[in-house]
């Protein structure tokens, strides 16, 4: 099946839902998100069947102007199965968080106007399925904004909650200031290279740098003095300039600092399904993104490289040291996770300002990245089925709700306890591999001050994320505290989700094959 | 006849204006149409460098095509956006960004 | 375009873009959003983008703030006015975009300039001639057929950000219906 | 089969977990490892079927390797085995809390066993780390007195240490290009790695501090003593006894071999917290009024002891001499304290239980009504101060003679020498503490917490015997142990 | 054969240990019988040197330390005096202990002693003595703790312990100083190689010479032994008079043989000799002015381990053996007979509670006597041969010949101390009810000391001392009373006596008082009050203090403020304003561009 069906099936599984949605019954929206769940599994299968134009050059539509914009390699299938793995898991989150769902929106009493919650993630998960395969940066600004708008509703979803409309605003408002960034840099790189599509770019750096003069209209002046790295610099202003917006927006998305502001008070105030959404998949529609853009600027002697890894790694540094820092004082669990997510994405971006291609003895920057972002997956979509447990059943999103768990539900307590190990990054469960990659990545660049932040990061992990297991194991629950009884869907994902951290933390290989 | 840099000042100028607007501004109906003066700006910037990078005599039109893009995800965002501000209007009656701070730390 | 139509157009934007920014009245502040993208429109007129021009009118001045003013009024947004603006966070903004607009200037002063080249329709005919027939006899004619080259751009070149734009609007349409729905009694 | 001592008490656990009987399930684990545990350091040398190697990941290759590299790995399992069956069984759970308790311990010690039987720098780390969740959480849950706080504390430092740790591993990892240790060693010997001495010191710094913190070198130490004194008696005998010890395994099997300029670099401060380990914490020890934090801070103390056949074997490689005495010097040593601490603490636990308290100025004279305990805890607290015919001083004594190993008469003293001497005196200081304390608690009038405490009963000594005979074999005659190491 | 003088009482002790807890009276029985045995083995080797193959203990690489045996005069010698005085003093505690209470462990104690005194005397290497000099620190730990419930008797116990350790420390460095000159551990094989500075090797000596002042309880390091008499008085015998304080001795001796005594022949021997001068002089003096039986002999003990010392830092080892050898006999004499009379008196042990002892226990009282006459060196006695040597020593040495004058001093204090005891104790009327109530003891407890007064007597004939002397230099004379020391060593005799019953004879109380003697120059108050209340404790607690604030708190808690610090400076750019995180946004834009761009 040519790949571009896959993201046409997931357009079609959401009219297919719309349809359920307006003409099922008004009361019962579950058959809505089994449907959603079913149909995605099955477009998830056939990601692993798809091909791109590669396969069969002689088709017609192998010809079409289609692939000028839609790349389908590896990594895109890696990441679309990303998309897809995410959004079943958010629905199948969403489908227990039925009842709060129902109560924020029209009618308190029934789940008439909670159908389209299911039916939004997949044109969501469409778009970063688009976002994977991303080759230009006008087609990737579409997928991006299909993404973004959709969040902006899925977070301001419980209109009758407060906080999610506040979280929604905020989101509006900082998103739409990103976009702005976007489209602007957009246009400064386009008005410097003369194109939108990546694999131009990097062919006109290359061209400057290799060839000298051949740069036509992008860098005139670059044919002076190549030698000298700071002449080459001056005349790349422009494209500098273009890209330093284009990484604000991007890095908005990801959550990097300076651009995290959002990042807390949305992940607090959305619908929990929502924030996990939004914390695992928009990243990572993000970080693919990310990776294509940064491919054609960082290839090797590209004249803006360096520039570009100097900013990356501080922006790496300064998302570590502050995602981490400011989570120690957390106490609302939603938040903690939002900060996590914030120093998560500190270790990534750390990991693509090493920027080092794959070779024999280790994985590339892109790898880890990868890899982590899948182990990523596991860790936080479990911890918010846990969330999104406890405040159905207690009401509370703070950690102080978690007390004495170990009383109230042991297998939850230890789930959770092992989650949390995993975040924060204790050998023998997934957490672990993805920063220990991170950190032979910092090494072998000798990236030191890198290395030394992350282990502060990681430290200061230690101190939230145990947090967290202090207050399921030593502290005495409430008095009021009811024992918490899991429904069979979250049971059976908590339970999947925590056996692949333990599994993939012993045994890796797996998650590498899929992105090979 | 104006040149690409007096173009790029003015689409700046503008872009720096909406900016301005966002940061100075605390109606957050203002702060959006100053989101919409910021990404006019860009589509200045995009059609004079389409315009100025043309090749074969003509402008580039493929710098044109996110101007489209661009204009329409733009309605599409002040639709959703105003929806959720007219949503926070009737929860909360006000759209000033002082009273929402019921999310922070 | 002539220099003065230029600056004429350019400040007409700018001067709107600064009144959206100071007016205190939102309403004020749309309507000279909309003198603004008159002016906007006008340079893009100016740099042969007719069809971006005529959209930007159509679509931003005409649909686009007239939905905002539209929801100015529904909300009834007269109250918000009377809060003291604060000067600590004032003076940071401008400081912000200060600092943003010497950046800018920066840049411009690195960047390659190019002066105002007349459009050359007669090679642009030539090189249109093997694609499309019509677009390269109006070109011949000395007419810059704006609306067929961009259809051509967008519908040849551009169909697939297209179909995801598509989809973007579903989206948003769902998404305003689900946002405003009529509250449950 | 080495793959199986790991597995045992795994399974174990996750039979616990689907409500085997805790207990039982626990001790039949540990029974069966300790009998595996004793095959394997009666076989080891002429039988293959002790190592396994499973591919986990191509890129970088890490493989799930278990094997016995040399004899220290053997010792160091066989001392797991018996901690680990001693702490099972002379420990008591609380009402209702069996799977916790017993689960936990078998954890850490599949945890410990297969960090000192991995020769894959990886799950060496790993497995390390694995042992130490549970670790906490027992403390944190089970513990007594001030357990939050403790345990919050033990956390956060081993936290903390394990990361620096994890930082220089995976430099040293990235360097030799392999993840093997044995291969790493090899190549380091042959020349074939050979890291300048610059980056060997940095390593060695992050593997010094990384491995010092969880072995609570000075100053490095706050954690320990307030842990081991909350912790629940299996907790502390199977973390003091044989975790910590994986810090100076780790040093010996790894830094050492691979980085001996870089550790001969830091020899000084080595040098000088070791010392500190011994006079300051020391000092500390005799001050305390509590018996647990007695112990807990003794056992901080007795690591300078370690160290300072460490840093005797570094300055010597470094210098192209040889000390052949250093190396089974600290193996002798970590065995044997790490028998006589668990016995300590599962004694301490006992005092408790039968009086109700650990303060010294609550106890006295409970040799009268408790000859047997009496008896026992005088045993191993002799041992511990380094009474001859007990395993600790035959560590002890090599310790002194490799820190005098290259001693030349012309030349002075050497730092190492120096420090040898301040080192020495640690043993006047640990006698202070250790006969005090055993004074108030066992000499002396009857208080009313004594008067009518119980005596150990037969299944209360089997634990501790288990321990005590291997304290006395090998005190006796070390060589038993010191063959191992050929 | 020889490995049985080792296993008997080991298996002994373990036996009593492990099965006899309960059954006191086989407990005893086996301990006797082992020893008996151990005492008739000596017997079989003596004066023999058959070289034992030795047992590896350690082995590593080239590197060994072995359980070896060593044979020679001078153990086979110091093997008939150890087991000798042990065998009557296992025989005396049958009937001394009879009634205790815990007589199983008692016994147990004992013979934990007796292998481990044996293993000093015998062992072939440096780490082997030490072991055993460590074990018979503990068998000496646990007998003065033996009646542990009473507070004094286990802080005598500790203090023991504690004090030895103290000299433990040097005596290890010193061993290992020595590895590292003569690059071996075994007595047999050390030499010391040319070029080695003397006072690198001096060092090592004195540091080896540590030991001795712990368990010898030289000054300063004599504390533990006054106090150790709260253990049973058969103890006191065995141990703290006869045998184990004078493994010092033994041990430097041994040193001496192995290395040569040139070696000491510099600052080293000077300053033992001094060292050994000075605890004669002062315990002499403190022992004036003490009251209780066992405590005076304690004393006296300490100054004779003093001479002994003395002799073997005057390079006259054999003279210090010797007296060893005499000392063994009348002290365990005394002690022994200190102990009947405490047994009679109902644990009775202050002098001016007693008197006329003589006429009660005539039996006792006259081996007391006899032990008193040897042990103040009257012409003839056991005692007099072996001062003799040591105070000829002291005269003829080249640099330190003012010690005679020590010595002679202390051989003019010993006669009056000693007097001062035997009259206030023995003779005169009884001053209490229960000196009134003391009768003679039974058979168990006078034989013993019926032997050793004979001992005591004969020992320093040459017909015994060639044979069973550890060590011993025939003099030329055996009386010989011309030439200085002599004459001063018989008139300081005299003296003393005349002076001491002069002054004590039919006292009731004590005439003079010197509270700087009575309170052994105040030297054990300065070690309780200033080293182990200030230098000890309380720097202890200083650096707790410091552990807990400096350390747990400024460096490890000031780090994670500063985290925590932080942490809460960036939420408060989380402040919750859309305006404020705009601005933020604003800013980062800035930097961003700032940084990537320019």
């Amino acid at each position: 099946m040519p790949a571009y069906y896959l993201e046409a099936l997931t357009v079609f599984l959401g009219l297919v839902l719309l349809m359920v949605e307006a003409f099922g019954p008004r009361d019962s929206k579950k058959s809505v998100g089994i449907l959603a769940v079913v149909g995605l599994i099955l477009i998830l299968i056939a990601t692993f069947f798809a091909y791109g134009p590669e396969a069969k050059p002689d088709s017609a539509w192998a010809k079409w102007s289609l692939w000028n914009f839609y790349n389908f390699d590896g990594l895109a299938r890696f990441y679309k199965g990303f998309a897809l793995v995410c959004t079943i898991l958010v629905v199948l989150m969403s489908l227990d968080y039925r009842s709060i769902l129902a109560r924020f929106t029209d009618d308190p009493e029934s789940e008439n106007g909670t159908g389209e919650y299911y039916a939004l993630p997949v044109f969501a998960c469409a778009g970063m399925m688009w976002m994977a395969s991303a080759k230009d940066l006008a087609g990737a600004f579409v997928a991006l904004e299909l993404v973004t708008i959709t969040f902006y509703i899925l977070v301001a979803y419980l209109r009758r909650n407060v906080g999610s409309l506040e979280a929604g605003v905020k989101y509006l408002i900082l998103g739409a200031l990103s976009t702005g960034f976007l489209v602007y840099g957009i246009a400064w790189i386009y008005g410097a290279t003369g194109t939108m599509n990546l694999a131009e770019i990097g062919q006109s750096l290359s061209l400057v740098t290799f060839e000298g003069n051949v740069g036509t209209h992008a860098i005139p002046s670059a044919t002076a003095g190549l030698a000298d790295g700071a002449v080459v610099s001056l005349d790349t202003t422009s494209l500098l300039f273009g890209i330093a917006l284009v990484l604000i927006a991007l890095g908005f998305k990801v959550g990097a600092v300076p651009m995290q502001a959002w990042i807390p008070d949305v992940y607090q105030g959305a619908p929990t399904p929502t924030t996990a959404f939004l914390s695992v998949g928009s990243k990572a529609a993000g970080f693919i993104l990310l990776i294509r853009f940064l491919n054609p600027l960082l290839q090797a002697g590209s004249p803006v490289a360096p520039q570009v890894l100097s900013m990356l790694g501080l922006i790496a540094g300064a998302t570590l040291i502050f995602g981490n820092l400011a989570a120690i004082g957390q106490s609302n669990f939603k938040r903690l996770l939002a900060y996590s997510s914030i120093a998560h994405a500190g270790f990534l971006i750390l990991a693509l300002a090493v920027w080092k291609p794959a070779n024999e003895s280790g994985l590339g920057s892109v790898q880890t990245v990868s890899f982590y972002l899948a182990t990523y997956l596991l860790m936080t979509l479990a911890s918010f089925f846990v969330v999104a447990q406890v405040r159905i059943q207690d009401g509370s999103e703070e950690i102080a709700a978690l007390n004495g768990l170990s009383k109230r539900n042991p297998i939850l307590a230890t789930a959770l306890t092992l989650i949390m190990a995993a975040l924060a990054g204790v050998p023998l469960t997934a957490g672990f591999m993805g920063k220990f990659f991170v950190f032979s990545l910092a090494v072998e660049a000798k990236l030191w001050w890198g290395l030394a932040l992350a282990v502060v990061g990681a430290a200061a992990g230690f101190y939230y994320y145990f947090k967290v297991i202090r207050a399921i194991w030593w502290e005495a629950p409430a008095a009021s505290a009811t024992p918490i009884s899991l429904p069979p869907v979250t049971r059976g994902s908590l339970v999947i989700l925590t056996l692949a951290i333990v599994v993939l933390g012993v045994w890796p290989q797996p998650i590498l094959w899929l992105l090979n | 006849m104006a040149s690409l840099h007096d173009y790029l000042l003015v689409s700046g100028l503008l872009f720096a204006i909406g900016l301005a607007g966002v940061v100075l501004r605390r109606n957050i109906i203002v702060m959006f149409m100053c989101l919409e003066l910021m990404l006019s700006a860009a589509n200045l910037t995009l059609v004079a460098f389409s315009r100025f990078n043309g090749m074969n005599g003509l402008p580039d039109y493929n710098g044109q095509m996110l101007v489209f893009f661009v204009i329409t995800v733009a309605a599409a965002e002040v639709s959703v956006g105003l929806a959720i501000i007219v949503a926070l209007y009737r929860a909360r009656q006000t759209i000033h960004t002082d009273d929402l701070n019921s999310l922070k730390g | 375009m002539p220099l003065a139509l230029f600056w004429f157009f350019a400040a007409v934007m700018l001067i709107g873009g600064l009144a959206v920014v100071s007016l205190r009245n939102p309403v004020a502040s749309a309507l000279s959003m909309v003198a603004s993208f008159v002016g906007l429109a006008g340079l893009f007129i100016g740099l042969n983008a007719f069809f971006v021009g005529i959209i930007q009118i159509l679509v931003y001045a005409g649909a686009i703030m007239v939905l905002f003013i539209f929801i100015i009024m529904l909300l009834d947004l007269k109250t918000e006015e009377k809060r003291a603006p604060k000067l600590a966070p004032a003076l940071g903004g401008l400081g912000i975009v200060l600092a943003f607009t010497i950046q800018l200037i920066g840049v411009l002063s690195q960047t390659p300039n190019k002066s105002h080249e007349p459009l050359d329709l007669v090679a642009a005919s030539a090189s249109m001639a093997g694609r499309s027939e019509g677009i390269a006899s109006k070109l011949k004619a000395g007419h810059l057929p704006d609306v067929n080259l961009i259809g051509d751009t967008l519908f040849n070149g551009y169909n697939f950000p297209l179909q995801i734009i598509g989809v973007l609007l579903l989206v948003s349409t769902i998404g305003v219906v689900v946002l405003s729905k009529r509250q449950a009694a | 089969m080495l793959a199986l001592l790991v597995i045992l008490p795994l399974i174990a656990f996750i039979a616990i977990l689907a409500g085997a009987p805790a207990r039982k399930s626990a001790v039949a684990a540990g029974l069966a490892n300790l009998a595996l545990g004793l095959w394997a350091a009666a076989t080891w040398e002429n039988s293959d079927h002790w190592s396994i190697s499973l591919p986990v990941l191509e890129k970088p290759a890490l493989h799930l390797a278990f094997a016995f590299t040399d004899g220290m790995s053997v010792i160091m399992v066989l001392l797991s085995v018996l901690v680990t069956l001693a702490a099972l069984l002379s420990g008591k759970a609380p009402e209702g809390r069996e799977t916790l308790y017993y689960g936990s311990s078998l954890l850490i010690s599949a945890g410990a066993i297969g960090a000192f039987a991995a020769t894959d720098l990886f799950f060496f780390y790993a497995f390390h780390e694995l042992a130490l969740i549970p670790t906490f959480v027992m403390i944190g849950l089970l513990g007594r007195g001030d357990r939050r706080d403790a345990a919050w504390k033990i956390t956060l430092y081993l936290g903390f240490g394990s990361i620096i740790l994890l930082a220089g591993l995976v430099w040293l990892a990235n360097l030799a290009g392999t993840f093997d240790i044995p291969t790493m060693v090899r190549a380091a010997q042959e020349g074939s790695l050979s890291i300048d001495p610059a980056t060997q010191k940095s390593i060695a710094a992050l593997l010094i501090v990384g491995f010092g913190v969880l072995v609570s070198l000075f100053p490095f130490h706050s954690w320990a003593a307030p842990a081991y004194a909350s912790a629940p008696a299996p907790t502390a005998m199977l973390h003091a006894g044989v975790l910590k010890k994986f810090g100076l395994y780790g040093l010996l099997r790894v830094a050492l071999p691979i980085l001996p300029d870089g550790m001969n670099a830091w020899l000084i401060p080595l040098l000088v917290l070791l010392v500190g380990n011994i006079l300051w914490v020391g000092l500390v020890t005799i001050s305390q009024k509590r018996l647990d934090l007695m112990l807990g801070n003794s056992s901080v103390m007795h690591m300078g002891y370690i160290f300072l056949a460490i840093a005797a074997l570094a300055s010597a490689t470094a210098t192209g001499q040889s000390n052949p005495l250093a190396q089974p010097a600290a193996v002798l040593l970590m065995f044997a304290h790490g028998i006589s601490i668990a016995m300590l603490f599962g004694l301490a636990d006992r005092i408790e239980r039968n009086t109700g308290t650990l303060e010294l100025s609550d106890l006295g004279g409970l040799a009268k009504s408790a000859p047997g305990l009496a008896f026992l805890f005088g045993m191993v607290a002799m041992a511990s101060i380094g009474l001859p015919g007990l395993a600790n001083f035959a560590g002890e004594v090599l310790v002194f003679l490799s820190a005098f190993k290259n001693y030349d008469p012309a030349a002075g003293l050497a730092p190492v020498q120096v420090a040898g001497i301040l080192a020495i005196w640690g043993v006047v200081i640990s006698a202070v503490y250790m006969l005090r304390a055993y004074r108030r608690v066992f000499h002396g009038p009857s208080v009313p917490s004594t008067e009518n405490a119980s005596d150990l009963s037969f299944a209360d000594r089997l634990p501790v015997l288990l321990l005590a005979v291997p304290l006395l074999v090998v005190g006796i005659y070390p060589n038993l142990l010191l063959s191992l190491l050929k | 054969m020889p490995w049985l003088l080792l296993l008997l009482p080991l298996i002994a002790a373990a036996a009593n240990q492990l099965y006899l807890k309960r059954n006191a009276f086989i407990a005893s029985m086996l301990s006797v019988a082992s020893v008996a045995a151990t005492f008739a083995i000596s017997l079989m080797l003596l004066g023999k040197e058959n070289a034992v193959a030795p047992l590896n203990w350690i082995a590593i690489g080239g590197f060994e330390i072995e359980i070896g045996l060593k044979l020679d005069q001078l153990a086979t010698g110091m093997m008939v005096v150890v087991t000798g005085v042990g065998l009557l003093v296992h025989v005396f505690s049958l009937a001394y202990m009879a009634d205790d209470s815990a007589k199983a462990r008692f016994f147990t104690c004992l013979s934990l002693f007796m292998f481990s005194m044996t293993g000093i005397v015998l062992a072939s290497n440096f780490i082997m003595t030490f072991m055993f000099w460590e074990l018979v620190g503990l068998s000496s730990y646990l007998l003065i703790g033996h009646w542990y419930q009473r507070e004094s008797a286990a802080d005598a116990a500790k203090k023991a312990f504690i004090t030895n350790r103290v000299g433990d420390f040097g005596f290890m460095i010193g061993i290992l100083m020595l590895w590292g000159i003569t690059g071996t551990l075994n007595f047999d094989d050390m030499k010391v190689p040319a070029g080695i500075s003397t006072g690198v090797l001096g060092a090592a000596l004195l540091c080896v010479f540590c030991g001795a002042v712990g368990k010898s309880a030289q000054m300063p390091l004599h504390v533990w032994l006054p106090d150790a008499m709260e253990g049973p008085t058969p103890v006191s015998a065995l141990i703290h008079a006869a045998t184990m304080v004078a493994a010092g001795v033994y041990m430097l001796f041994r040193l001496q043989l192995s290395i040569g005594s040139d070696a000491f022949d510099n600052f080293a021997g000077d300053t033992i000799a001094i060292v050994g001068g000075i605890t004669a002089l002062c315990a002499a003096l403190m022992a004036t002015q003490q009251n209780d039986i066992k405590r005076i002999l304690a004393y006296s003990t300490l100054s004779q381990l003093g001479y002994m010392i003395m002799a073997v830092g005057l390079l006259a080892g054999e003279a210090g053996m010797f007296h060893l050898f005499t000392h063994a006999w009348f002290k365990a004499l005394l002690f022994l007979g200190s102990g009947a009379v405490i047994h009679a008196c109902h644990h009775q042990q202050d002098i001016w509670q007693m008197g006329g002892l003589l006429k009660k226990m005539p039996i006792t009282g006259f081996t007391f006597l006899i032990g008193f006459l040897a042990l103040i060196a009257v012409p003839g006695t056991a005692g007099f041969f072996s001062k003799e040597q040591i105070l000829e020593a002291a005269h003829h040495h080249d640099r330190l010949s003012w010690l005679f004058w020590v010595a002679a001093t202390v051989a003019l204090l010993t006669p009056f101390y000693m007097t001062r005891l035997f009259a206030v104790a023995f003779l005169g009327k009884q001053r209490s009810k229960d000196a009134d109530h003391a009768h003679e003891v039974g058979p168990l407890m006078f034989l013993p000391l019926l032997i050793l007064a004979v001992l005591g007597l004969i020992a320093g004939y040459p017909f015994i001392a060639e044979k069973l002397a550890p060590a011993y230099e025939k003099p030329a004379h055996l009386f010989h009373f011309s030439g200085l020391v002599p004459i001063t060593s018989v008139v300081a005799v005299l003296v003393g006596l005349v002076a001491g019953l002069v002054v004590y004879l039919g006292k009731e109380r004590d005439p003079i008082s010197v509270p700087l003697f009575r309170d052994r120059f105040r030297i054990d108050a300065f070690y309780d009050g200033v080293l182990v209340r200030y230098l000890q404790d309380a720097f202890a607690a200083i650096v707790h203090f410091f552990d807990e604030f400096l350390i747990s708190g400024l460096i490890v808690g000031g780090s994670a403020r500063i985290a925590e610090g932080f942490g809460g400076l960036f939420r408060r750019v989380q402040g919750g304003n859309l305006q404020g995180y705009a601005f933020a946004f604003g800013i980062g834009v800035i930097l961003v561009i700032y940084f990537t761009a320019f």
